[in-house]
């Protein structure tokens, strides 16, 4: 199984919305995003969403995920852009249950809102904290990307 | 069958009872440190170039290192080479990266300090750097 | 149902493995919910990885499930490795899975000896897999100067090679830990009240499993015949002959039987890793930069399950972002599920069967 | 009075000994089975290690736990120990040594080691902690379970002596040991499996549980109260050693050796089975527990006793 085919049957499927194909990834439009993963998990035997996370681009967040079709053997990249101003996206924590605490994580590291999410807290970091740390924008007193040595420095 | 399932329990802890103790008497006796065995940092400093390799390599700026050129504008000198052993992670990378292995880990161990600013800026340079030194430098 | 009692279980408790807070909501001793809490270990590892260069994370992956620092090692090694196209020998290859299979069957020991100590069975087992543990480790020791955070593997090959002798050792582990294992089956897995206590208990079917994204040894045990060494093999690990060993019901003590049996199969698979070992240089420099461009996510078969790498690189010589998808976190999150209903005891043996890692979950 | 005032003494001189001997014992044989070698550094292989334990625990803070019930909680260490020291009255050591021959010495010292559950209980009552309550909770309802199977194997032995008299029971058994007759074997059985519930200890260590509750009852109490637990735990092992002897491997008699002797390497050969358990099995979970005494024991006790008072009246 490759990408193409997926992406064929996601096109036959759903005719009018926008795919842009990369050579590991699909990026599918962040409204569309939720029927085309209902499609991928109910017919297209992906039963296992292994991995939910986001990727700063900077000027746009970059959510991926990664699906996993135990029969075909087949690892699937599918991503969406959500845009800097409206930080939300469709959760798909009701179709992969492994997606709730994924999505919680991305939301606790990224401040990406999911929605419909059944228990959208922070995971990791304290409730009481406005930060999120994985954002490249992330800066704090005492929070030093990289420590170096002053050897370094002279 | 469940009591005799127990027995066979009882059978085991009972045959170990007397096998010999895989444990050491540990402050009396002590187990030799294995060749490569990743203790705290240590430094020959003669045969340092002050490469900064290790400074580079280090994951945690652990280690801090500092040079002045002397008037012949040719042999360099060290200020100061400093090990931090509270950031180190004992990764061994800046030994693995030394192109003269001047800066190695040596065997020791037991590394327990009364005060904890015993162990934010060992000088590498000096002599006697570690307290415990038998647990051995070299 | 009278007023619900509320029980806070760790971050500071025996038996939670490291620092996990479960904030139960119990019913006598029944527990209606159990909440877990996470992050008391969160340390930033995946921050900390977009501010390092490709090799000085090597030592951070050790940290993640510190019970099995190889295997992360070799995880991480692998993603650098697809992601920069880096050429590892055969040799190398080899001793990476020698490496891999007795961390797996370290990380295995421990897993079991602390089940039975949640189970009650004070210490003694806990004790023997150390001992047996203790082999390995100090083979480590030789090998690498670590004892638990090994920091071995290196992009492109490992950090040294073995030294003489080692394969002699090895082999004498392989047929000492086989008659253990034996010892361990009498000692605890068909011990009636071991029986009793955790067969049925916190059943997990197939469903939910993959629902869950259930892995490793837990989703065996819940009978889905699934090894990433089997189906995708990476390495060298489609040459060796070994079993996957699957549970029937999906209860704690197939969770413990299938990590015993695993044991054995690495065992196996050392065997005949040893035997085969090419000659060659297996080392790979620590001085060398990596950059590059691209993304890869690469999953291994971790002794918890699949420990995925998703790395994403902009030209740089540090990651551009690095996720960690680890198996422990996707593993507890099916224990709110699991536990519901139970008496507390249960739910210590659930969450001692599910063999969590508090490192890998909060990295 | 002075007779009485040193058999007073002896008596508490020989539990803190015998407390401190059995941590020691304890210590070394969970070392020896599990390959290890234990407390070696305080005199001779440890031997002085319950010393130094006793010393720290004497002079460690008394630590008051804050919103406890005071009262009860500052009580419940008395009510675990005194009932265990008063049961020594009637433990027949040798023919001579006993402080007072009752003649309804088994009736006393089952009824005095009863009242330990009571201390357990205001203990976990009175810590004002969840996991000592449970603790507390679930050592009320196993210790009261399986009082019923200790008391009805236990009868079975006065059935068979035909007397209350700890010396008397003695006496019965100078033939024959009563664990050698069939009947009182599976009575013997019953009172090890009861008697190890009874003292809390493992496989039914479920009161303090470390896996489960942290330490059960006694996880707010610190130094000096720890130690009368401690204290209490230990040396009810050895009365449940020592009541064993009694009623079934024939109390202080045996060859050439003097009656002490035989009866402390029996009691103590006991204690030994019993950590030796304590160090293999798991642990049983609580409603398993109880069904255990309910559905299993106490019918088989019963039946046990049904039968053989048949055969004896026949």
């Amino acid at each position: 199984m490759l990408n193409s085919e997926v992406l064929q049957k996601i096109k036959n499927k759903f005719p009018d919305i926008s795919i842009e194909e990369t050579p590991n990834a699909l990026i599918i439009s962040k409204s569309a995003f939720l029927d085309v993963a209902h499609f991928l998990k109910d017919e297209m035997t992906f039963e296992n969403c292994h991995c939910v996370t986001a990727v700063d681009r900077k000027d746009k967040m970059e959510l991926v995920y990664h699906l996993y079709s135990t029969p075909n053997h087949f690892m699937l990249t599918l991503k969406t852009i959500v845009p800097l101003d409206d930080l939300t996206v469709e959760s798909i924590s009701g179709l992969w249950r492994s997606a709730d605490w994924l999505e919680r994580e991305v939301f606790d590291l990224f401040g990406i809102k999911f929605l419909n999410h059944p228990d959208l807290r922070r995971i990791m970091n304290p409730d009481n904290w406005t930060d999120f740390p994985l954002r490249k924008d992330f800066k704090r007193a005492d929070f030093i990307p990289r420590p170096q040595s002053q050897g370094l420095n002279k | 069958m469940g009591a005799y399932s127990i027995f066979k329990g009882f059978k085991v802890t009972f045959k170990n009872y007397f096998k010999k103790s895989v444990t050491l008497h540990y402050p009396i006796v002590k187990k030799p440190m294995t060749d490569r065995f990743r203790g705290m940092v240590d430094l020959k400093p003669p045969d340092c170039v002050i490469c900064y390799q290790c400074i580079k390599i280090c994951p945690t700026a652990a280690l801090d290192l500092g040079h002045k050129v002397l008037e012949d504008n040719k042999t360099k000198n060290i200020t100061k080479f400093t090990f931090n052993a509270e950031l180190c992670c004992f990764c061994g990378l800046c030994e693995e990266i030394c192109p003269t292995d001047a800066i190695f880990l040596n065997k020791m161990y037991e590394v327990s300090y009364f005060d904890h600013k015993d162990l934010l800026n060992i000088d590498l340079m000096s002599d006697h750097k570690y307290k415990n030194v038998d647990g051995g430098t070299s | 149902m009278g007023e619900l009692l509320t029980v806070n279980m760790g971050p500071q408790h025996p038996s939670t493995h490291g620092v996990l807070y479960l904030e139960l909501k119990m019913d006598g001793e029944i527990v209606v919910d159990c909440k877990p809490h996470l992050g008391y270990l969160h340390r930033g590892i995946e921050k900390i990885a977009e501010n390092r260069t490709y090799t000085q994370f090597i030592p951070f992956t050790d940290r993640l499930d510190y019970l099995a620092s190889m295997n992360n090692n070799l995880a991480y090694c692998l993603a650098v490795e697809k992601l920069l196209n880096i050429a590892v020998t055969d040799r190398a290859q080899y001793l990476r899975v020698i490496i891999a299979e007795l961390n797996r069957a370290v990380s295995h020991l421990v897993a079991i000896g602390t089940f039975a100590q949640d189970l009650g069975a004070y210490a003694t087992p806990l004790f023997y897999a150390f001992r047996d543990r203790e082999k390995i480790i100090d083979l480590f020791d030789s090998i690498c100067g670590a004892r638990l955070t090994y920091n071995y593997m290196r992009i492109g090959g490992v950090s040294a090679d073995i030294p003489a002798g080692t394969e002699q050792l090895i082999k004498d582990f392989i047929a000492y830990e086989r008659k253990q294992l034996i010892e361990y089956n009498e000692l605890l897995t068909y011990n009636v009240i071991f029986l009793a206590r955790s067969k049925k208990i916190g059943v997990l079917s197939k469903e939910t499993a993959l629902n869950y994204s259930v892995t490793g040894p837990n989703l065996r045990a819940s009978g889905v015949k699934w090894d990433v060494r089997k189906e995708e093999p990476y390495l060298v690990y489609n040459k060796f002959d070994f079993d996957i060993p699957v549970g029937a019901n999906g209860d704690s003590w197939d969770r413990f039987k299938v990590k015993l049996d695993e044991i054995s199969q690495s065992l196996r698979i050392i065997e005949q890793a040893i035997g085969a070992i090419p000659e060659g240089n297996p080392v790979s420099k620590v001085n060398r930069v990596f950059r590059g461009t691209g993304e890869v996510y690469l999953r291994t078969e971790n002794p918890r399950g699949e420990l995925g790498f998703y790395l994403v690189a902009e030209g740089g010589f540090t990651p551009y972002r690095c996720k960690i998808r680890s198996p422990s976190f996707s593993n507890l999150s099916v224990l709110r599920e699991l536990t519901r209903g139970l008496n507390i005891s249960d739910l210590v043996c659930v969450l001692g069967s599910l063999d969590i890692v508090m490192g890998e979950i909060d990295r | 009075m002075i007779v009485i005032l040193l058999k007073g003494v002896s008596v508490l001189g020989f539990i803190a000994f015998s407390a401190m001997f059995l941590i020691w014992l304890e210590r070394k044989v969970s070392a020896k089975i599990q390959n290890r070698m234990g407390p070696m550094m305080t005199g001779f292989h440890g031997s002085l290690q319950p010393v130094a334990d006793t010393i720290k625990l004497l002079l460690k803070e008394d630590i008051v736990p804050q919103g406890v019930d005071f009262i009860t909680w500052w009580l419940a260490p008395f009510f675990v120990t005194v009932p265990v020291v008063m049961a020594f009255l009637v433990i027949p050591f040798s023919s001579k040594w006993i402080a007072l021959d009752l003649n309804v010495g088994v009736l006393y010292i089952c009824s005095v080691t009863s009242i330990c559950v009571l201390g357990i209980f205001m203990a976990g009552w009175g810590s004002n902690n969840k996991y000592s309550l449970l603790g507390g909770m679930r050592s009320a309802a196993q210790i009261i379970s399986y009082e019923v199977p200790l008391l009805l194997s236990v009868l079975l032995v006065v059935m068979q002596s035909g007397t209350m008299s700890m010396q008397g029971i003695v006496h019965a058994q100078e033939h024959c040991w009563f664990i050698f007759r069939p009947h009182l074997a599976l009575a013997f059985i019953i009172y090890t499996i009861a008697a190890t519930a009874e003292c809390n200890r493992v496989p039914f260590d479920i009161p303090e549980a470390e896996s489960e509750l942290v330490a059960g009852y006694h996880t707010e109490y610190s130094g000096m109260k720890f130690a009368m637990f401690f204290v209490a735990e230990y040396t009810n092992m050895f009365i449940i050693s020592a009541i064993a002897t009694t009623l079934f491997f024939g109390g202080w008699q045996g060859p050439f050796l003097p009656g002490l002797v035989w009866f402390l390497l029996k009691s103590y050969g006991f204690v030994f089975f019993l950590m030796w358990m304590r160090w293999t099995l798991p642990r049983l979970r609580m409603d398993q527990m109880m069904s255990f005494a309910w559905k299993f024991l106490t019918p088989i006790a019963l039946l046990n006793l049904l039968i053989s008072g048949w055969f004896m009246v026949r």
